[in-house]
């Protein structure tokens, strides 16, 4: 199968490792991925407040362009990594096919930059793809180096199932779990999987940001976790990026490295740290690998 | 009638009542112009408006122009002719002529209510006020035939509305048959401790009522039994109940238990049902201490027997009466009985489904009916409250609303569970003395002394907080928190998030209709709601009753309802239905089918159209005849036969013919 | 008047109708107006313990017309759209899309909270990403501190470096390619947009 | 015939359909609409049968020939008929019927065959408003060119004083 890639603005800056170390392993499983072309940002979840018709057009644009680079009939993979364009994605999709009008406005709009959208684009999240696509067995057999002993909370956010649970459990997802202990790791019991990271409040409201990420690295080490998956850019840098500022805000030291989950697989199938982008983390990794 | 003869000339003389029904129709339907259109219409002697025509005032109208004016067809538009055709048709005959001359046409149900344009409405009411005025003129006289009822009765389910129905009716002489699908009857009520708001022991008000329907010489009771299929209508009822096996002669067990005693399972190890799984059984067991019949069971899922084969068969040896039979097959009994009272009751709500609360995940959250056995004084812990890990609570947080009033599970109140958690919330500070919260979205207390009750907590110093539950987690957030249930809420009425630890959770769980509840009601060829409980006939003034003559329903299998809701319900379902029996007979509608001899062609077309097997070939005629206490009115055979021969009283083709030509031809 | 004497009384004149059925309308549901006001979406809202007013209750403000109370709260911007509340609501009320609602009201009519910096942060990125069709976070932080708290760039200033050296930011412009009026021209479509009721 | 003749929307066609719902459960579903006060199109006239069973191919001809511009008929769920498969038998007849006028020129959608139980008063809506909407696309259907057959109605019956 064929896969549309969008990367989005975040994985060529904060989230470079993300998008460096998901391709290595993307290869290695031999999925093919093309980068859809001259893509715009999605509109994050900010643009929506501002105006919602152009948020939903600049992700159709993006949609438009996917089907303009996969000509044939044929349902279009479009893979967003981050967690936030592929929900905004399937939001604009959503709402522009329970809202008939709507989409008619955002066609029409599409027609002055002669795009059109036709609707036979599937979004899809990394997760889903690996797990239901590739398959566990498939990513099981390419282990060289298991992640024995290593504990790992598999930190899922918010929007990979909220508010729609396209392909896992909404309340107790579990496609990120099966697919790290397939690497021979062991996933802590993580009731704050879902749980949300503040997302942009960090950046402008850091008080509020930081109470939300010290609560989940706090319980992640309580339940003995050696470090935290994720599968969004912002949550991995919300996570990693301020413990200094966290710890000394609540006068408890917090050292508790935060990984994309391709990170973690390229590891175990022996890519190096290089092509995994290991040497962008702020809380290195390799220790907690030696136990 | 000489009045009527004399001024009638063979045509007909057509009377049409408009009903203005308080504004219910007045306000969408002109009527007025309605009854200027009716004048004009064919065989229209008069036309005449009132605002109740099925007051007494209004009837008296009818009554008048019959005796008067010689009117000798009635059409009365109005409401729905489920709701008032009864009533038209008393008044019709008490003016002096044949009942079946009249028609109603259904104005508000089908028009005032559903339109949202006057003109339309009023265009509308004229199309369906000219059918009936059209079909009226081809009415015929007809007259019930009266058929005897059968004075049996048959309940379905044995919990407190079936008992309830049940020993009302035996009391009243009538033989009663109880088919309970358990191996006990008793149902729910059978497991609580207490009842709200009196508190009284709910075994003290039950077990009497259960040993006197065991003893009552007028009730056979069939536990462990379902009824299989239902043939025949109203007075005439024919049941087919499928009796289970337990494995045990029930007229030789006396219930002293000494098989149980006996089994090779030396301990008991498997979940027991009657406590929800929070005390074990063995493969051969008595439901409990109290159940009725007392007669043990065996469940061939455990047994050691029925599993493999090998058994010392200990059981046998024991039971010096010989009760125990391996070889007892299920078999099928057939009654005949006059009226069907249902009263199967409801399903609690499986907490499970709600995920964020954690039940089946953390030991310590409860369902409400586990705690009703916890603080049962003959539940598994005597009725002391000690979770799962053996400790007691000191603190507990009890759920309101859990599966109700939630779009994602289900949209209705459930009723009874504001009342019932108030009742735990009682029970569980009395007996262990812990911090007790109720977590409500609106505290519903409607029902004598209930308002009390719930004053009652709030002096005993149970804590109240206004707000649904979001979620049920294990972590902490500070030091006392460590090892607790928390529980997160947003308390409404101060408008800030709380975070509450607790030792235990009880999720007061909200009721539902059995999952086979679809299969049940078409046995019974009765309706169900979306949700799945038994549709009654009219919300309130026929409540028991369904749209299949002789069959009644009684308690929760309607909708969530507390105990004296059940009785009092259970009391009327028993009342309809030996106001049926005692009358002796039912009158059927004539609406039945009948073969017009001389233009039939014996081409036998009709007869396997029958569901009934009422038509029969007549060799020496070479003509078919249909046997009118057997036809049901279906009219299937009519439309089926290709001569006209075949005609159905009440909807004759041209009756027919001439609606179609009414509702279409005038506006 | 003084201040801690303002009075909470509110008399009809002060509100406005309209504001509930024209959210609702905005946030794409009448189930706005089945609040039960259980305060599942309080209780699940990861940052409700910062807000002015709980999800729950600004719910009840829009359907009774509180307007300037709502558009002026903090509650809307602290929003972090995580979709707990619509998930959970009972009465799937999509609550999410209502503060969105209120956000795109507040920006309307120019109400929201002055150098706040999430309403500030959702305008500058608005902006970069309408001209650029790509956001270059470098350039948003930069803007947003200087426009709310400069003394951020000293907090921040290790860390933006660290970034910065493990390539993990830059300041220099993003953007797409297509040119104006050529296939794909994303100012053609957003244009189009504009004054679209 | 008025079908021209229109209602709310000045002389824009209002088509006139005939509905033949069954007493126990299409019928019924319709007065719970109505008591439930789910408003819909004004366009149907319901005709009471006690089954969809009793339904003669003759009526649904008798009222395209009287100006229906649709005939819409309801019968019970299938295994729910109140006289064991009466419904069979009409989704029979239904079938039927659909090819024949198909041959007189008279389109599919015209004529329509649903469930709908006792419970299901917000379907009756629906399909009530779903079928006006597309007879209403289709336009009128003119019969009257054919010359239009009167039945011979038997004799007036005598008014009997019966009681």
């Amino acid at each position: 199968m064929n896969y549309i890639y969008y990367p989005g603005c975040s994985l060529k800056g904060t989230g470079r490792a993300y998008e460096e170390s998901f391709l290595a392993i993307a290869g290695a499983l031999g999925l093919a991925i093309e980068e859809l072309n001259d893509w715009n940002c999605c509109g994050a979840t900010t643009y929506m407040g501002i105006d919602e018709k152009k948020a939903f057009a600049m992700a159709a644009r993006n949609l438009a362009l996917s089907e303009e680079q996969a000509p044939d009939d044929k349902p279009v993979n479009f893979l967003a990594l981050c967690s936030a364009c592929y929900l905004v994605h399937l939001k604009a999709q959503t709402m522009m096919d329970e809202n008939p009008n709507l989409k008619a406005t955002i066609i029409g709009a599409l027609a002055n930059a002669q795009l059109s959208y036709q609707g036979r684009v599937k979004i899809r999240h990394p997760l889903d793809v690996l797990v239901n696509d590739a398959g566990i067995d498939k990513i099981k057999s390419l282990v060289v180096k298991p992640l024995k002993g290593l504990k790992v909370a598999c930190h899922y956010g918010c929007l990979v199932v909220r508010p729609y649970a396209t392909f896992d459990d909404q309340n107790n997802p579990t496609s990120m779990d099966r697919l790290i202990q397939a690497l021979g790791a062991e996933t802590i019991e993580w009731p704050l999987k879902t749980r949300c990271c503040g997302g942009t409040l960090m950046g402008t409201i850091p008080d509020v940001g930081s109470r939300l990420n010290y609560i989940l690295l706090k319980e992640a080490k309580r339940r003995g976790a050696d470090v935290v998956a994720t599968a969004c850019p912002l949550c991995q840098f919300n996570l990693e990026c301020f413990q200094n500022q966290i710890s000394s805000l609540y006068g408890e030291p917090i050292h508790l490295p935060v990984a994309y989950f391709s990170q973690l697989m390229g590891i175990s199938y022996g890519i190096s740290n290089r092509q995994l982008g290991m040497q962008r983390l702020f809380v290195p990794l390799q220790p907690s690998l030696a136990v | 009638m000489s009045s009527t003869e004399q001024k009638t000339d063979g045509q007909p003389r057509i009377g049409v009542y408009v009903c203005h029904c308080g504004i219910n129709i007045a306000l969408k339907v002109d009527i007025t112009d309605l009854i200027e259109f009716a004048k004009g219409l064919p065989n229209v002697t008069v036309a005449r408006e009132y605002k109740f025509m099925c007051s007494d005032p209004g009837q008296e109208l009818i009554q008048k122009d019959i005796k008067e004016l010689g009117i000798n067809r009635v059409v009365v538009a109005s409401c729905s002719p489920l709701m008032h055709e009864p009533t038209f048709r008393r008044a019709t005959a008490k003016g002096g002529i044949n009942q079946f001359f009249f028609q109603m046409a259904n104005i508000r149900e089908h028009v005032s209510w559903v339109t949202s344009d006057r003109g339309d409405a009023t265009k509308k009411a004229k199309a369906l006020v000219a059918g009936a005025v059209r079909r009226v003129a081809y009415h015929t006289p007809l007259e019930r035939s009266k058929v005897p009822v059968n004075a049996n009765v048959l309940v379905v389910g044995g919990g407190i509305s079936g008992i309830q129905a049940a020993l009302t009716m035996a009391d009243s002489g009538k033989r009663v048959y109880l088919v309970e699908r358990e191996p006990t009857i008793g149902g729910y009520m059978a497991k609580f401790d207490k009842t709200f708001p009196t508190l009284d022991c709910a075994a003290c008000i039950l077990t009497p009522k259960m040993s006197s329907v065991r003893a009552h010489p007028n009730i056979t009771l069939w536990s462990y039994s379902e009824v299989v299929g239902v043939d025949g209508y109203v007075g005439n009822f024919k049941v087919k109940v499928k009796r289970k096996p337990r494995y045990i002669k029930e007229e030789l067990c006396v219930g002293c238990n000494q098989c149980v005693e006996a089994c090779i399972f030396k301990e008991p190890k498997f979940a027991d049902e009657f406590n929800f799984g929070l005390s074990k059984r063995k493969p051969i067991y008595m439901p409990f201490p109290q159940a009725t019949p007392s007669v043990v069971l065996i469940d061939p899922d455990t047994c050691i027997f029925f599993k493999t084969g090998k058994c010392k068969q200990t059981c046998i040896k024991a039971c010096e009466r010989n009760a125990v039979d391996f070889d007892q097959k299920e078999k099928i009994e057939e009654i005949d009985v006059g009226a069907i009272v249902l009263a199967t009751g409801f399903k609690p709500f499986d907490a499970a489904r709600i995920p964020q609360y954690g039940y089946k995940k953390y030991p310590n959250v409860y369902s409400s009916l586990e705690i009703e056995r916890l603080v049962n004084a003959s539940g598994p812990t005597g009725g002391e409250i000690i979770m799962r890990d053996g400790k007691k609570p000191k603190s507990v947080g009890i759920v309101h609303c859990v599966g109700s009033r939630d779009e994602k599970t289900n949209r209705y109140c459930s009723r009874v569970c504001c009342m019932y958690s108030l009742k735990l919330a009682h029970l569980v500070h009395e007996r262990t003395h812990a911090e007790v919260y109720n977590f409500y979205i609106d505290m519903r207390t409607p029902g004598k002394g209930y308002e009390e009750f719930y004053d009652k907590l709030m002096q005993e110093g149970v804590h109240f907080v206004r707000g649904r539950v979001a979620e049920i987690r294990d972590w902490p957030m500070t030091a006392e928190e460590v090892g607790k249930l928390v529980i997160r809420v947003e308390d409404t009425l101060i408008g800030v998030v709380r975070r509450i630890p607790v030792d235990m959770v009880i999720l007061s769980v909200g009721l539902e209709a059995h999952a086979d509840a679809e299969d049940v009601r078409r046995i019974f060829n009765i309706s169900c709601s979306h949700e799945g409980w038994f549709l009654e006939r009219h919300p309130k003034l026929a409540p028991v009753s369904t749209f299949t003559d002789g069959i009644f329903i009684a308690g929760a299998c309607q909708g969530p309802k507390d105990i004296p809701d059940c009785v009092a319900q259970a009391g009327a379902a028993a009342s309809e239905a030996m106001a049926l029996i005692d009358k002796g007979f039912v009158e059927l509608e004539p609406n039945t089918a009948y073969i017009q001899e001389t233009i039939c062609s014996g081409c036998k077309t009709c007869i396997p159209m029958c569901p009934y097997n009422a038509i029969r070939y007549i060799e020496d005629k070479k003509i078919a005849q249909i046997n009118a206490t057997l036809c049901k009115g279906c009219g299937t055979c009519v439309a089926a036969c290709p001569s006209a021969a075949a005609q159905q009283n009440l909807f004759t083709d041209e009756q027919i013919f001439e609606e179609i030509e009414g509702v279409l031809n005038y506006v | 008047m003084h201040e801690q004497w303002q009075r909470q009384i509110k008399y009809e004149e002060e509100l406005d109708p309209t504001f509930g059925q024209r959210t609702a309308e905005m946030a794409h549901g009448e189930q706005l107006f089945s609040c039960i006001q259980c305060g599942t979406c309080s209780g699940t809202c990861p940052v409700a313990i910062y807000m002015d007013y709980t999800p729950r209750r600004v719910i009840a403000m829009v359907r009774a017309g509180l307007k300037k109370e709502v558009l002026n709260s903090r509650t809307i911007w602290l929003c972090a759209s995580c979709y707990s509340c619509t998930v959970e609501c009972p009465k799937k009320v999509r609550i999410t899309d209502v503060m969105y609602a209120l956000k795109r009201q507040a920006i309307q009519e120019n109400v929201h909270p002055k150098r706040f910096p999430v309403s500030v942060m959702a305008r500058e990125f608005y902006k970069l990403v309408s001209k650029n069709g790509r956001n270059s976070e470098g350039l948003l932080i930069f803007s947003l501190y200087s426009k709310t708290n400069p003394l951020q760039f000293l907090k921040y200033s290790t860390m933006g470096l660290r970034l910065l050296l493990q390539g993990r930011m830059n300041f220099k412009k993003e953007s797409i390619q297509a040119k104006k009026g050529s296939k794909g021209d994303l100012q053609a479509i957003l244009k189009a947009l504009d004054n679209v009721k | 015939m008025s079908n021209e003749q229109g209602t709310k929307t000045g002389n824009s066609f209002e088509p006139k359909i005939v509905a033949f719902f069954c007493n126990w459960c299409t019928y019924t579903a319709a007065d719970l609409a109505g008591v439930s006060r789910f408003v819909y199109e004004p366009n149907v006239r319901v005709v009471r049968i006690m089954c969809s069973g009793r339904l003669d191919p003759q009526f649904v001809l008798k009222a395209f020939r009287e100006g229906a511009d649709g005939v819409l008929i309801g019968g019970c769920h299938p295994g729910d008929c109140h006289y064991q498969e009466g419904n069979y038998k009409a989704l029979r007849r239904f079938y039927l019927l659909k090819k024949l006028l198909k041959q007189m020129g008279i389109e599919d959608k015209r004529f329509r065959l649903e469930w709908i139980s006792a419970s299901e008063g917000d379907k009756v809506q629906k399909v009530i408003n779903e079928m006006v909407e597309q007879v209403r696309n289709l336009g009128p259907l003119r019969l009257e060119t054919i010359p239009k057959p009167h039945h011979t109605p038997s004799q007036q019956p005598a008014v009997a004083a019966g009681k």
